[in-house]
């Protein structure tokens, strides 16, 4: 679905991703893990379109996306959820909601969506018209995930969803990861939290200052020995 | 070695200057030490403001403010009595029979102190208003300081006793000349350079970088600030009372937005933060400037010069935002071990030729 | 790199363009700097007056020159900058060696190149400065093609006192030296001849809405016999028409910056019962034969009529100059100064000149406009009895 | 105040407490710090960890409370007053002064210690030139105990990651502290960093007679380094102690750490 | 004229002043609110729609026709504006493209003063008059001049249009997204640039049809016309909080009945009924605020607007965090 091939970014002169290739399929859960500044949010950003990859291709479905402006990306059903949430705050819930289905023109359709929604995060109903930087933390991330499924995402590029919320939320967050997944949106997922994103993942690729060190499954990822060293905190 | 190397360089580049100015003193061409000396003045003006809105990052829009209240001041303290009585007959008793006129030998002593009381009750103002005013950031200080630039204009128009009010204040000495303005240039470019590679300026830079962090190392934010804001005050007021002994008359219209906007786009193109762009701003301003009226004058365009200068401008920040220099400044050492490395080469080339 | 490569090209091209400046024409023609603001902040005066200025310099050459020679005009924009004003005229005496020079028409710029002209001893005409403190602080090679402000205002002050009463309502421009002198001269005249100001405001420069003052007019118990309004060209208008739609019909009277067909257009019918002081009648159906030619030639070379009075100072200020080298016979300044001071009765299209007493303000008549039926018609032409000293303050 | 004394800490802070638009960011917090200490303190994201650090530090003035660090009330002190006193800090969102170098990151801190006048400065007199000369050196020195000596002339935002957090420290140490307060250094680190970091941080403790206070995600690192654990919880004080008995602390498992990490650690 | 009556007339002047600063503040609160640039080339374009209306009138053009020349004039200047100079601005400092703002209003003035020179204009150019501009609605002794009454109806009007546009559409939706966070606004699918270009549009509509009243009121045209108007327009914005547009119609307001306030007390001692008002009252006017104090309006609005920036930095509707520093 995505294939992402040798691809080089820079940060004015400073290069932030080298020769990086990675591979998304059809209804994977795809994650992407690696400390701090090791390029996890680099990548989903140069996917997204928001940087230009200076070489390289990334193709999404056959088609080169590299070139594509952001809004472009979002249409051929590409979604980045990014980091931080980055809520329009002055906002209510459901403009918010309504913004993540700005690419959509069939009104009924984003009825139903907003439905589903709803269904997945019944919190947001109750507070549809309650400015977005008046909820919870766990409410905003939730509605973060909630705006962007709001697109009807056929890939859904998520950049550190538990940042910031307690141990308890994360829990319950990556059960919501699941769902998702279950209902069919593939999904690559950048996270910190190493151990619980190679819980829910298919594969993982392991990122370190810029480039992909380790690339496997998720279970042969969660036992191999330099990743448990580097990034699980070993047998403490 | 390296420090010697750049003392070299340094007396390099002052040795052509004063030869420069010789050249230009002894030409006879009053319209070229014209433009040297306006040259100077927008340097004095630059790199003053520089120091307070490229160093601290607090962009004041007011600094002709101070500009005007230096030219004002020090010429009512130089206008010749017989003037003052006609011209500012209600100037109040102590005021009134003030004449710095002295002179030591050629030499204006009176235009000194006049330019230097100037510069010191501006700075006491600057002091004032700073402490109100720095402790806004971004936008609002822009505002604030506009504020800052009406609220003189307002006030030199109606202290008519002083000033004449919208009046053109005329007459007064034209004591300003190419080494006086070059002397100044000299002190303020010293003065802001030495600030820089200071504790005080890394202190200002530290503060325009990151607030919090300069706090956490101890940095009282407001005091560098307001240093920065009340020296560049002193060199501004100094501006003004060379323009006001220059151009020997003025009126509150003269420093307002249009001059404001002038002196912002010279430091923008040269570079915040950097003194070398300080002067290589108004210069290449000023060249392009010059080079542009006398286009008008051939072609009878006018205005067409404003428009391309105003292009210009644009082409700049677009192709360099932070200006020619951006915050670099010219390296001494490397300009005198190039120097040296011609010479070396034209003398093997010379020694050569035989 | 490559930007700084293209801006060095960039900077070469002109200044090789600009050097055709240099290669100057022979020493024949006489040359005459012109120095107006184009393009700043003064150009709505200054404009008109350089094209009154260029027009009377083809006139004089089409006729033959001066003393057998063109005039060689050299007209140069000082941006209302005073720095680059200091330069230009600089450059008139240094690089041009003009004879004289002829420009402004505000004293800010005439002091910035005023002392340079002098130091440089080339005499300097003033097209439509009117500050009569002028003469004293540039020196004595300038003149000033048209009457002092206070000359005015005395006209002004007298015909209103005698015509309408002893009481005014005074308002005036607070940013600009012209208006407030003339409020000034106004001010001193009316009350030394027993008025009394029932109201005095000012507004600001860049005004377009009077309201708040007019409303403070209504407010008043009594209206005054007239209102004195001291504008400029850009607020006559708006002020005369918002205050007639307020319901104030009274006279109201103004100087010379009321001498624009813009008043009318811009007031219409509102403008009835105006009257102000200027130089002449500028109309192409009434006014004296000099005047409907310029009009004429002025809508030839420019497409349209002059815009205000000082199209036809620019105009003056160059052929009383020219009539001054004529009979000087030569370009001496020394002997230009002469002539001028000896100037008498000269034709000019604003009135007729005279220098007298060794002053360099011309002694013209004033003439005083109203506005009737939105044409301007000439309601008398004064001397003023007493005319204010030119320094206010020296006296106080 | 009463007559308690505080002789015996270090840092003595009493109820102290910060309201946001009357939420509680922080609420009666007592806590005392003896020299040499190395003091963690975990919470959940919003317990108040970081406005704990700001009150310290002077950045936020509290609500309520005293906080007393030797034996001198510096409640209402600024944040460059406190510094001054001798405590330190660094920041989650590493904040250098990103356009400077990184020997000058370094400098700017020390000055705090020197005195400039202006006249020295704008004269360049002898004095200034060994003032400023003996700065450099000592910064060179300081630099080289964190192993950024090579990097000295380099622009301090174009270094990587691991060594601006690095950098970040050595700067707050230039300051002169006594306590030094470290906003979450290991985020983002991975083990092996986060070791060398462990090991940098007793160094310094020892060299620079140091007490810490220790802000940390990292469970790892503040359970093998900290002698006591304060954790947070909603602007509250959960539990002050030992970290063996924090681990074993039922309320703290429940609400702070959770399942997920109980089986990720076991 | 009684004082309360005065009192009223002076409110409905403060009205009219204030609805043409608020209908020039929005444009450019708009603008800022999405980029972050203080456009002063708004005042320019101003300029440029009273030139279209003032030229299109005079060649005799039908006033409808005249309108539309100007509203899509000024668009298009608008639109290449944002197109040449700014898009490449984008993540310039803002001291920058501030400059480059002045630079585009040198380059618009200059052009339309060689304009005139070619079409051999005169510099400064009476307005057509505009027949149902003319005039003034007489209410009882009040009077309202018809210009400020369009002002203050076309205003409300386009305010109310502006408003529904951002908040029931979703290009309007877009752009408020877009005025808080341009990234999260792409990420969401929006096109940012398009969004841009119409923030500059219905920026050039209002600059337009403020331009007109203005051009109606000032009765001449010249180059230079925008600076004033912008410079307003800036303060207004500021009182009001920069960046929202319900903010900078307040601070219109605001600073309309702030001017009109500074002139019409001082000089109370000469207009007050000597009659029936009490002589400590006349002469306390006369004493300490005497008519000539006018002069000094501007200082004291810069002076007001100073102390509100320290006191409520983001203006009267705006919120401000209670951290000290940035």
């Amino acid at each position: 679905m995505l294939q992402i091939d040798h691809i080089d970014v820079y940060y004015g002169k400073i290069q932030t991703l080298k020769d990086v290739s990675l591979r998304v399929d059809d209804g994977e859960l795809v994650t992407l893990i690696g400390s701090n500044g090791a390029g996890k949010s680099t990548t989903l950003r140069t996917i997204s379109g928001l940087l230009r990859p200076k070489q390289g291709s990334i193709t999404y479905n056959g088609q080169r996306i590299d070139h594509l402006k952001p809004h472009e990306v979002v249409r051929l059903g590409v979604v980045h959820c990014p980091e931080g949430r980055r809520l329009f705050g002055h906002l209510s819930v459901g403009e918010n909601l309504r913004l993540g289905a700005v690419t959509q023109t069939d009104s009924a359709e984003i009825e139903r969506t907003r439905g589903e929604v709803y269904e997945l995060f019944p919190k947001l109903k109750e507070r549809n018209n309650q400015l977005a930087a008046t909820l919870s933390g766990g409410e905003q991330q939730m509605l973060a995930i909630g705006r962007a499924l709001m697109s009807r995402p056929k890939l859904l590029l998520l950049d550190e969803p538990s940042l910031g919320l307690a141990p308890l939320l994360v829990e319950a967050l990556f059960a919501i990861i699941r769902q998702i997944k279950a209902r069919g949106v593939t999904i690559l997922l950048v996270e910190q939290n190493a151990w619980l994103a190679l819980e829910v993942a298919d594969r993982g690729y392991v990122m370190e200052t810029g480039k992909i060190i380790l690339a496997d499954s998720a279970a042969a990822l969660r036992t191999n020995p330099q990743v448990e060293e580097a990034y699980l905190g070993g047998g403490a | 070695m390296n420090t010697k190397m750049q003392r070299n360089g340094f007396l390099v580049v002052l040795g052509a200057t004063l030869i420069l100015l010789v050249g230009l003193s002894s030409s006879g061409s009053s319209f070229w030490q014209g433009i040297f000396i306006n040259l100077g003045m927008y340097i004095i003006l630059v790199v003053a403001l520089n120091l307070s809105n490229g160093f601290t990052g607090v962009f004041s829009l007011g600094h002709i403010g101070f500009m005007a209240l230096g030219a004002y001041i020090s010429a009512i303290l130089t206008l010749p009595l017989d003037k003052k009585a006609s011209y500012l007959p209600d100037l109040p008793g102590w005021l009134a029979p003030v004449h710095l006129d002295m002179m030591i030998g050629p030499f204006p002593l009176g235009f000194l102190l006049a330019t230097l009381i100037a510069g010191v009750l501006v700075t006491l103002i600057a002091v004032v208003v700073g402490l109100v005013l720095m402790r806004l950031s971004g936008h609002f200080v822009a505002v604030a300081t506009l504020g800052f630039l009406v609220i003189v204009r307002v006030v030199l128009i109606n202290a008519d006793e002083f000033t004449r009010g919208s009046h053109t204040f005329s007459n007064v000495t034209a004591y300003t000349d190419l080494w006086w303005v070059y002397a100044w240039v000299f002190i303020a470019l010293i003065a802001v350079w030495r600030l820089k590679f200071s504790s005080y300026g890394r202190a200002m830079f530290a503060q325009r970088d990151d607030g919090i962090a300069a706090q956490s190392v101890g940095i009282v934010i407001m005091r560098p600030r307001l240093l920065a804001f009340a020296v560049s005050a002193f060199f501004t007021a100094v501006a003004g009372a060379l323009w006001a002994h220059y151009l020997t008359s003025f009126s509150p219209k003269a420093f307002y937005f249009d001059l404001t906007f002038r002196v912002i786009t010279m430091l923008v193109v040269g570079g915040m933060g950097s003194v070398t762009g300080s002067v290589v701003g108004p210069a290449v301003i000023t060249a392009i400037a010059e080079a542009l009226r006398r286009l008008e004058d051939v072609t009878l365009l006018y205005g067409v010069s404003q428009i391309v200068l105003a292009v210009l401008f644009i082409v700049i920040i677009v192709f360099r935002p932070g200006g020619l220099m951006g915050e670099r400044e010219i390296n001494f050492a490397g300009l005198w071990q190039r120097l040296r490395f011609r010479a070396s080469v034209a003398q093997e080339g010379s020694a050569a030729e035989p | 790199m490559k930007a700084r490569s293209l801006l060095v090209l960039v900077l070469v091209v002109i200044l090789v363009l600009s050097s055709v400046t240099f290669i100057s024409a022979q020493d024949e023609p006489i040359k005459i700097g012109l120095g107006f603001d184009l393009t700043g902040a003064e150009s709505s005066l200054d404009l008109p007056a350089s094209n009154g200025a260029m027009l009377a310099v083809e006139e004089i050459n089409a006729a033959g020159g001066v003393l057998g020679r063109q005039i060689e005009p050299v007209l140069r924009d000082s941006r209302y900058e005073m720095d680059i004003t200091a330069q230009i005229a600089r450059q008139f005496v240094e690089e041009d060696g003009v004879a004289a020079v002829v420009g402004f028409t505000d004293s800010d710029s005439v002091l910035a190149s005023g002392p340079i002209i002098q130091e440089a001893g080339v005499p300097f005409i003033t097209a439509g400065a009117t500050s009569p403190l002028l003469p004293e602080q540039v020196g004595d090679l300038f003149f000033m093609a048209c009457f002092g402000d206070n000359v005015q205002a005395a006209a002004a002050a007298e015909y209103a006192f005698n015509t309408y009463g002893d009481t005014a309502y005074l308002l005036w421009d607070e940013g600009v030296e012209y208006t407030t002198l003339l409020a000034e001269y106004f001010r001193a005249r009316f009350v030394e001849l027993g008025g009394t100001i029932v109201l005095e405001d000012n507004y600001a420069d860049d005004a377009t809405d009077f309201s708040t003052q007019i409303t403070k007019i209504r407010a008043l118990a009594e209206q005054p016999d007239f209102y004195f309004i001291s504008a400029m060209p850009y607020n006559v208008g708006p002020v005369v028409l918002q205050m007639r739609q307020a319901g104030l019909e009274g006279p109201i009277i103004g100087g010379d910056g009321y001498d624009t067909p813009d008043i009318v257009s811009v007031a219409g019918e509102a403008a009835n019962n105006v009257f102000f002081t200027t130089h002449a009648l500028m109309d192409s159906e009434i006014g004296t034969d000099g005047i409907k030619a310029f009009i004429a030639s002025y809508n030839e070379a420019y497409g349209h009529d002059p815009e205000n009075a000082f199209a036809a100072l620019g105009y003056d200020a160059v052929k009383l100059l020219a009539d001054a080298i004529e009979r000087a016979g030569s370009t001496d300044a020394a002997a230009i100064q002469e002539a001028l001071l000896a100037t008498a009765d000269f034709p000019g299209i604003t009135g007729s000149i005279t220098f007298s007493e060794g002053s360099h303000i011309p002694q013209k008549g004033v003439t005083i406009i109203e506005i009737v039926d939105e044409q301007f018609t000439l309601a008398q032409e004064v001397v003023p009895e007493v005319v204010p000293p030119a320094n206010l303050d020296a006296d106080m | 105040m009463g007559i308690r004394s505080h002789a015996a800490h270090l840092l003595d802070v009493t109820e102290l407490t910060k309201t946001f638009k009357g939420l509680h960011a922080l609420e009666d917090v007592n806590l005392q710090l003896d020299a040499d200490e190395i003091l963690g303190v975990i919470g959940p994201n919003g317990a108040g960890k970081t406005t704990l650090l700001n009150l310290l530090t002077g950045y936020l003035l509290p609500t309520r409370g005293k906080i007393f660090f030797q034996n001198k009330d510096i409640t209402a002190l600024r944040m460059p007053a406190v510094t001054r006193l001798g405590i330190a800090r660094t920041f989650q969102n590493i904040r250098l002064f990103g356009a400077m170098t990184v020997l000058e990151n370094v400098v700017t801190a020390q000055q705090l210690r020197t005195e400039f006048s202006l006249p020295e400065v704008l004269l360049a007199t002898g004095s200034f030139r060994r003032k400023e000369r003996e700065l450099v050196e000592q910064a060179m020195d300081h630099l080289s105990i964190f192993g950024l000596e090579d990097h000295a002339d380099q622009l301090a935002n174009s270094l990587p990651y691991g060594m601006q957090r690095r950098l970040e420290i050595a700067r707050a140490l230039a300051t002169s502290p006594k306590l030094l307060l470290l906003d979450e250094p290991a985020a983002g680190m991975n083990i092996s960093e986060t070791d060398a970091l462990h090991e940098m941080i007793l160094e310094v403790k020892r060299r620079f007679h140091l007490t810490i206070i220790l802000v940390e995600h990292d469970m790892r690192l503040v359970m093998n380094m900290c002698d006591r654990i304060l954790v947070l919880n909603y602007g509250r004080v959960l539990a002050t102690d030992r970290p063996e008995a924090i681990r074993q602390n039922a309320d703290v498992i429940e609400s702070y750490l959770g399942k997920a990490h109980h089986t990720a650690a076991s | 004229m009684s004082l309360p009556l005065y009192a009223l007339q002076q409110l409905i002047n403060a009205l009219s002043v204030g609805s043409l600063y608020a209908l020039m503040a929005a444009g450019l609160a708009m603008v800022f609110g999405i980029l972050g640039l203080i456009n002063f080339a708004h005042g320019d374009m101003m300029m440029i729609a009273a030139y279209i209306a003032a030229f299109s009138l005079i060649a005799g053009i039908p006033l409808p026709i005249a309108l539309v020349l100007m509203v899509v004039g000024t668009i298009i200047v608008a639109v290449l504006m944002e197109r040449i100079a700014y898009r490449p601005l984008r993540t310039a400092p803002a001291v920058a493209t501030l400059l480059t703002s002045f630079a585009v209003g040198q380059i618009l003035q200059n052009g339309a003063l060689l304009t005139s020179r070619f079409a051999q204009q005169p510099l400064q150019i009476a307005f057509p008059p505009i027949d149902f501009l003319r005039g003034v609605v007489l209410a009882g002794a009040l009077t309202i001049p018809k210009v400020n009454l369009v002002s203050l109806g076309l205003g409300l009007v386009l305010l109310l249009l502006l408003t529904l546009f951002v908040t029931r559409t979703t290009l309007g939706l877009s752009m408020r997204a877009a005025a808080e966070d341009i990234q999260a606004a792409q990420l969401m699918g929006i096109d940012t640039n398009r969004v841009i270009v119409t923030a500059f549009v219905i920026g050039a509509i209002l600059a337009s049809a403020a331009g007109l009243l203005y051009a109606v009121q000032a009765g001449t045209v010249n180059p230079d016309m925008g600076f004033s108007p912008v410079l307003k327009a800036f303060i207004a914005a500021v009182i009001g909080g920069f960046g929202s547009i319900a903010g900078a119609v307040v601070g219109g307001y605001a600073l309309g009945l702030l001017e009109v306030l500074l002139v019409a007390i001082p000089g109370l001692g000469d207009i007050l009924p000597a009659a029936t008002t009490s002589p400590e009252v006349i002469t306390f006017f006369k004493t300490y605020l005497p008519s000539t104090l006018t002069s000094y309006r501007d200082a004291f609005v810069f002076a007001a607007l100073i102390l509100l920036l320290l006191v409520r930095p983001g203006g009267i509707l705006g919120t401000v965090d209670n951290d000290n520093t940035r």
